[in-house]
């Protein structure tokens, strides 16, 4: 066996840019103040010392061009990491995610891939209001040519990032704001992990429920509350939400008859939606009530603290949810 | 006509900048042109000289359309005139019709290839569809198709399960108007012996009251729709029987003694196999005999419901293994651990409604089994043996048959035969 | 029946209430009454009852047999029969 | 085409290379007016946005690259993918949509690339491509490259956020980058005057601390000047450099567009100032030039035109059963 240390989903994440960084000239990080203040959520803390201004990029406040940018480094040959501060402040390189990272592959006529990692923070629950909030992660799946990682174990935000560097294509890594300070033990030689496929934190056989990202505590939370009213939860953490492991989500429900979709974004067209279509297209025969989803109420998100936690997926929602598809 | 657009399908000519007979170089603007969202100027990709003009000023023609021939010289008359522009690549559009327009077909009957379209460009209208549909009603046609029956509401995996299990939806519809569930299904297979099921482990079955109660009224309701009952009764002396049955037990610690049922159930098996034709299933309007005896016990369930599980092969089991295993199927039962082929697999039922105190039971059949016995509560009554009176206890013995499958001389034959079993409780 | 140690009218009671109980569990004595009869106020059919008596069998002393099973028809004659020097 | 830089072959005479940037100007004009007519005749679709009259621009620009350089450039693409060296077949079957098109049918006018001479696309969103090419210019930078990426766009990307943040960064950085601002005087159908507070566009890159000057974009010889001085400006190590191209397209903006936005007065000015005359003008003077080797020139495009017609007409489509290509590299990199 091997030896394991305390950690921080926080310290797991910077480990492994600091592993990526000492394993490839090629990678280098940049962001808002990802260098002398340490990032804003302190991942990138020391990393400037260790590596230096080259290679650890405080950028000014101009999201468009430093992710243009960091597009351009990754064609032409670096490894970049694009540190976006929160998920929100992402929409204003959309364009370049959109137009230039996704698309340029297939416009090129396969000629010029983008070996780009962007992350960023998502996520509520931080009585940050409206506008540092988002859950986007669900429209960044939605754009063929991207791949949407949302590590939420601290083994996958120590082993996520370097099978992202890996990939030649330009992977998006949502992180959530409330998981930073989450605390754990990890191997000492933890190190990168697949990033394809889904898993189950929980086994059960009564229901699925089906989540990702910062709301995989809350279901295996959930999970909890169902078990003492002897209803046992499957609690699939998707760890993917692009490309989606059906194969997962319908094994899932082909155990448990009864889906229960978890997503911290909202509900009209979110992931959940297409999360819910895609269990009609392979499972339908084997549901046995209709698929329920436990998602963010419709509005921005408050600021005032009851008003935000009503708005987001809680436990006891999601396993009335669970309860409801067990009639 | 150019293209000046990829969505341009057509325009309209508004003017024309040149005449017959005027010289024209590569690039001259020589007409203008209205494309519905602009009027835009159409150059000349030839040089020459401006024969014939085709197409008059206010005409909408499609794109490709040869508009003005040119010639090296002046207009020749008469000449066949020299196409201007490049021919444009024009496949023959297929005929596009709107969803409505083909919802409307398809719900009418109507080929919509055989129909003349009055709109806009030849497109076909709902009423140009509903004239072709009253024209072919006018004319002999085939029967409308029968209405589709009634919808029955149910979840996709109930609806699988069904097909499974070899249990009918429209057997489960539940009055509370909820979506019929695989529970549902599950607790009617428990029920009803249906066709024989995949084998099947022993497994939990939750037998919910009101799922319960739906699904007894379904088959209930279906038995006495599709089945003809006829109703027997007879009165059997059980002095002998239970004399029999009090004398073994005085030797027997209290786990291995017997019940009456025991008995009855005994008897009924051995009378089930002296007359086949009342052990056995009604499928697809005929009757198939099962070669053992598995009786269906009725069994009421603590707070509601009622289930009958097969006690296999029960003419074969000597009375004590009949007790034993009866004792077992009635726990398993009622802590909802049935084996799927008891759920499924009688072929005869008994209920034994006597227990709770009535004296004649005039059961319903279980579809698709062909007969019920009941039995009532063993009373004392005056009975004349050998000429003399005296106090006997007695029960009733009843059986409701399927008439399609026998006639009551059957019936009443299988009934003596369980009368005369009885009255040779050793034999049991 | 040999002469074996009876129960006390309590130890008597608590062992009917034992026994019932495994076979209907949620069986309320309070609203039930000693001379209800369990066979038709508790619905324990012939099979239930032959449960009850082997339970019932299990106390110390306790021999019966079927013709005891008239003794055991509710709280009261049960009692009365489980406290009687056999 | 002939502007490719080749430095290791002779050098040109100064008459050949100016017959060379004819010839280059010649093959874009004549090149585009052949697609107006293919796209008349439903051959070519999608949009189409016409460079004529602005081919002093990308000639004169490319000249004075190397043959190592980057080029990032826009929808209005195929005079710099043509001057740049981008084999005129695969252009015009990429125009068919055909599976020997640069960038596989799958990009077509808007979306020329060609990796092997350092083109990395035509790019369709106003100002989209500016930050790709600080991007590029960043990897040289760090990996200690001697390339200068050339940045293409117009006036209308002026006013993009994207063309104020990638300035800002590329002179932050010192990042060789060459920007390009082809002022064509109109964003579509607005005219500058009426998009821009200040209409003087190097004086606005100046005020990032980048050197900048206005070129009169319509004189392929000025053009290519001051390019050379730029990109020697740039390798140095000066930081990135910004040039204003003062250009005007004769065609309206895009196939569909009635042009009602411009006077015909206007046009007919600036078409005297047509790059191509000018420049067959000079020649002549100078006796560089006859009537026959121009007819000679013409014909000679001409069949190079005719014969990337028919290849790309008999050129075969991409499969359909490979529509799906190219969204996810197809080889993980070892």
């Amino acid at each position: 066996m091997s030896e394991t240390l305390e950690t921080t989903y926080r310290d797991a994440l910077r480990d492994a840019i600091r592993e990526a960084m000492r394993a490839d000239d090629r990678v280098f990080l940049m962001g808002e103040d990802v260098g002398d203040y340490g990032g804003c959520f302190a991942v990138s803390l020391g990393l400037l010392e260790e590596f230096g201004p080259e290679r650890v990029r405080d950028t000014p406040l101009s999201e468009s061009a430093f992710v243009g940018a960091d597009i351009g480094a990754a064609i032409g040959g670096m490894r970049p990491i694009v540190e976006i501060m929160t998920v929100n402040f992402s929409l204003l390189a959309l364009d370049q995610i959109m137009n230039n990272a996704a698309s340029l592959l297939h416009m090129s006529g396969g000629q010029f891939n983008v070996p780009l990692v962007i992350r960023m923070t998502t996520g509520a629950g931080r009585q940050l209001a409206a506008q540092h909030s988002h859950s986007l992660e669900g429209w960044y799946a939605h754009i063929p040519g991207l791949r949407v990682v949302t590590p939420a174990t601290l083994e996958d935000a120590r082993g996520m990032l370097a099978t992202a560097l890996r990939d030649p294509d330009p992977v998006l890594m949502f992180e959530h704001g409330s998981l930073y300070p989450m605390k754990g033990t990890l191997a000492t030689d933890a190190g990168a992990v697949d990033i394809d496929h889904a898993a189950v934190r929980r086994p059960g056989t009564d229901v699925s429920l089906i989540t990702y990202g910062g709301s995989l505590g809350k279901a295996l939370a959930a999970a909890a509350l169902l078990d003492q009213d002897g209803v046992s939860a499957d609690v699939i953490d998707l760890r993917t939400l692009r490309p989606l492991d059906d194969t997962a989500i319908v094994e899932s429900v082909r155990r448990t008859h009864h889906a229960v979709i978890v997503d911290e974004g909202w509900r009209s067209g979110g992931i959940s939606a297409e999360i819910s279509a895609r269990i009609m297209e392979e499972a339908l025969y084997d549901l046995d009530a209709p698929v329920e989803r436990v998602c963010t109420a419709e509005v921005p998100l408050p600021y005032a603290k009851h008003l935000e936690e009503a708005a987001l997926p809680q436990p006891p929602g999601i396993a009335a949810a669970a309860l409801r598809t067990l009639g | 006509m150019p293209s000046l657009g990829a969505d341009m399908d057509e325009g309209t000519l508004l003017e024309w900048l040149v005449k017959p007979g005027d010289a024209v170089h590569k690039g001259d603007i020589v007409a203008v042109v209205d494309t519905a969202k602009a009027a835009v100027e159409v150059e000349s990709f030839v040089e020459g000289v401006v024969q014939h003009l085709l197409v008059e000023p206010g005409t909408t023609v499609p794109v490709g359309e040869v508009m003005a021939t040119f010639g090296e010289t002046g207009p020749a008359p008469g000449g066949a005139p020299a196409p201007a522009v490049v021919p444009v690549e024009r496949h023959p559009a297929p005929p596009v019709h709107s969803p409505l327009v083909r919802r409307e077909a398809e719900r009418r009957g109507v080929d919509l290839a055989q129909v003349v379209g009055t709109g806009p460009g030849g497109t076909i209208t709902r009423d140009d569809v509903t004239r072709a549909a009253e024209a072919a009603s006018a004319l002999p046609t085939h029967p409308r198709p029968v209405a589709r029956p009634t919808r029955i509401s149910a979840t996709p995996y109930a609806r699988r399960l069904a097909e499974e299990l070899g249990v009918d939806l429209a057997t489960l519809v539940r009055s509370d108007g909820e979506p019929i569930r695989a529970e549902d299904v599950r607790t009617a297979a428990s029920g009803a012996a249906a066709v024989p099921p995949t084998p099947e482990p022993e497994v939990a079955h939750v037998f919910r009251p009101d799922a319960m109660r739906a699904a007894i009224a379904a088959l209930m309701t279906r038995s006495k729709r599709e089945i003809p009952h006829y109703y027997l009764a007879t009165t059997v002396d059980l002095t002998r029987a239970l004399d029999w049955m009090h004398d073994r037990n005085r030797t027997l610690p209290v786990t291995e003694r017997l019940v009456p049922a025991a008995l009855l159930l005994k008897a009924t098996a051995l009378a089930a196999q002296a007359n086949p034709t009342l052990n056995g299933l009604w499928i697809d309007g005929s009757f198939v005999p099962s070669k053992e005896v598995h009786l269906g016990i009725a069994i009421s369930l603590r707070g509601g419901g009622l289930v009958a599980p097969a006690l296999h092969d029960a003419a074969n089991l000597s009375v004590a293994d009949l007790m034993a295993q009866m004792r077992d199927l009635v726990t398993r039962s009622r802590n909802g651990r049935l084996r799927g082929s008891e759920l499924s697999d009688p072929t005869l039922t008994v209920t034994n409604l006597g227990e709770q105190g009535v004296e004649v039971v005039h059961g319903v059949i279980y579809p698709p089994q062909v007969a019920l016995v009941g039995f009532g509560r063993v009373v004392e009554r005056p009975w004349a043996v050998d000429g003399l009176i005296g106090v006997r206890p007695v029960t009733s013995v009843t059986l409701a048959g399927d008439h399609r499958a026998t006639d009551g001389f059957t019936g009443s034959r299988f009934l003596a035969a369980i009368d005369q079993r009885l009255q040779q409780p050793e034999e049991l | 029946m040999t002469d074996h140690t009876t129960l006390s009218p309590d130890e008597a009671r608590a062992a009917v209430q034992g026994a019932i109980r495994k076979i209907v569990p949620d069986a309320d004595f309070d609203s039930l009454g000693d001379d209800a009869t369990f066979r038709s106020e508790l619905e324990l059919d012939s099979l239930d009852f032959l449960t009850f008596v082997e339970l019932l069998s299990t106390a110390p002393g306790a021999r019966i047999d079927e013709s005891d099973y008239p003794d055991l028809v509710s709280m009261a004659t049960s009692i009365a029969f489980l406290t009687r020097p056999h | 085409m002939t502007t490719k830089p080749a430095a290791h072959k002779r050098r040109a005479t100064r008459e050949e290379h100016r017959l060379g940037l004819l010839r280059t100007m010649t093959t874009i004009r004549r090149f585009e007016e052949a697609c107006v007519e293919l796209y008349s005749a439903t051959r070519i679709r999608g949009f189409l946005h016409l460079y004529v009259g602005e081919e002093a621009v990308a000639t004169g620009v490319l000249a004075a690259l190397g043959p190592d350089d980057a080029v990032v450039s826009t929808y209005r693409e195929h005079g710099h993918a043509l001057a740049r060296g981008v084999p005129m077949d695969a252009v015009m079957a990429e125009m068919f949509g055909k599976q020997t098109g640069c960038s596989r049918g799958r990009g077509g006018s808007m979306h020329l690339f060609d990796k092997s001479v350092g083109l990395i696309g035509g790019n369709a969103i106003v100002g989209g491509g500016i930050p790709l090419a600080v991007g590029l210019a960043l990897a040289d930078r760090m990996q200690d490259r001697g390339r200068v990426t050339a940045c293409f766009f117009g006036d209308g990307a002026a006013a993009e956020g994207e063309f104020h943040e990638s300035l800002n960064l590329a002179s932050l950085w010192r990042l060789p980058v060459l920007f390009c601002c082809e002022n064509n005087l109109y964003a579509m159908g607005t005219a500058i005057a009426k998009e821009h507070a200040r209409t003087n566009l190097a004086a606005r890159a100046s005020s990032y601390g980048i050197e900048s000057a206005a070129v009169d974009g319509m004189d392929v010889l000025a053009v290519e000047e001051a390019a050379r001085e730029a990109v020697r400006g740039i390798r140095a190590g000066g930081g990135p450099r910004f040039l204003e191209l003062d250009t005007y397209r004769f065609r309206a903006h895009s196939m569909y567009d009635s042009d009602r936005y411009r006077n015909k007065a206007e046009i007919s000015t600036w078409k005297e100032r047509d790059p191509i005359d000018a420049l067959v003008t000079a020649l002549r003077a100078e006796g560089h030039l006859t009537e026959e080797s121009l007819a000679h020139l013409e014909s000679d495009i001409g069949e190079q035109i005719a014969r990337a017609v028919a290849a790309a007409e008999a050129a075969p489509l991409e499969p359909v059963e490979d529509l799906t290509r190219f969204v996810c590299s197809e080889e993980v990199e070892a």
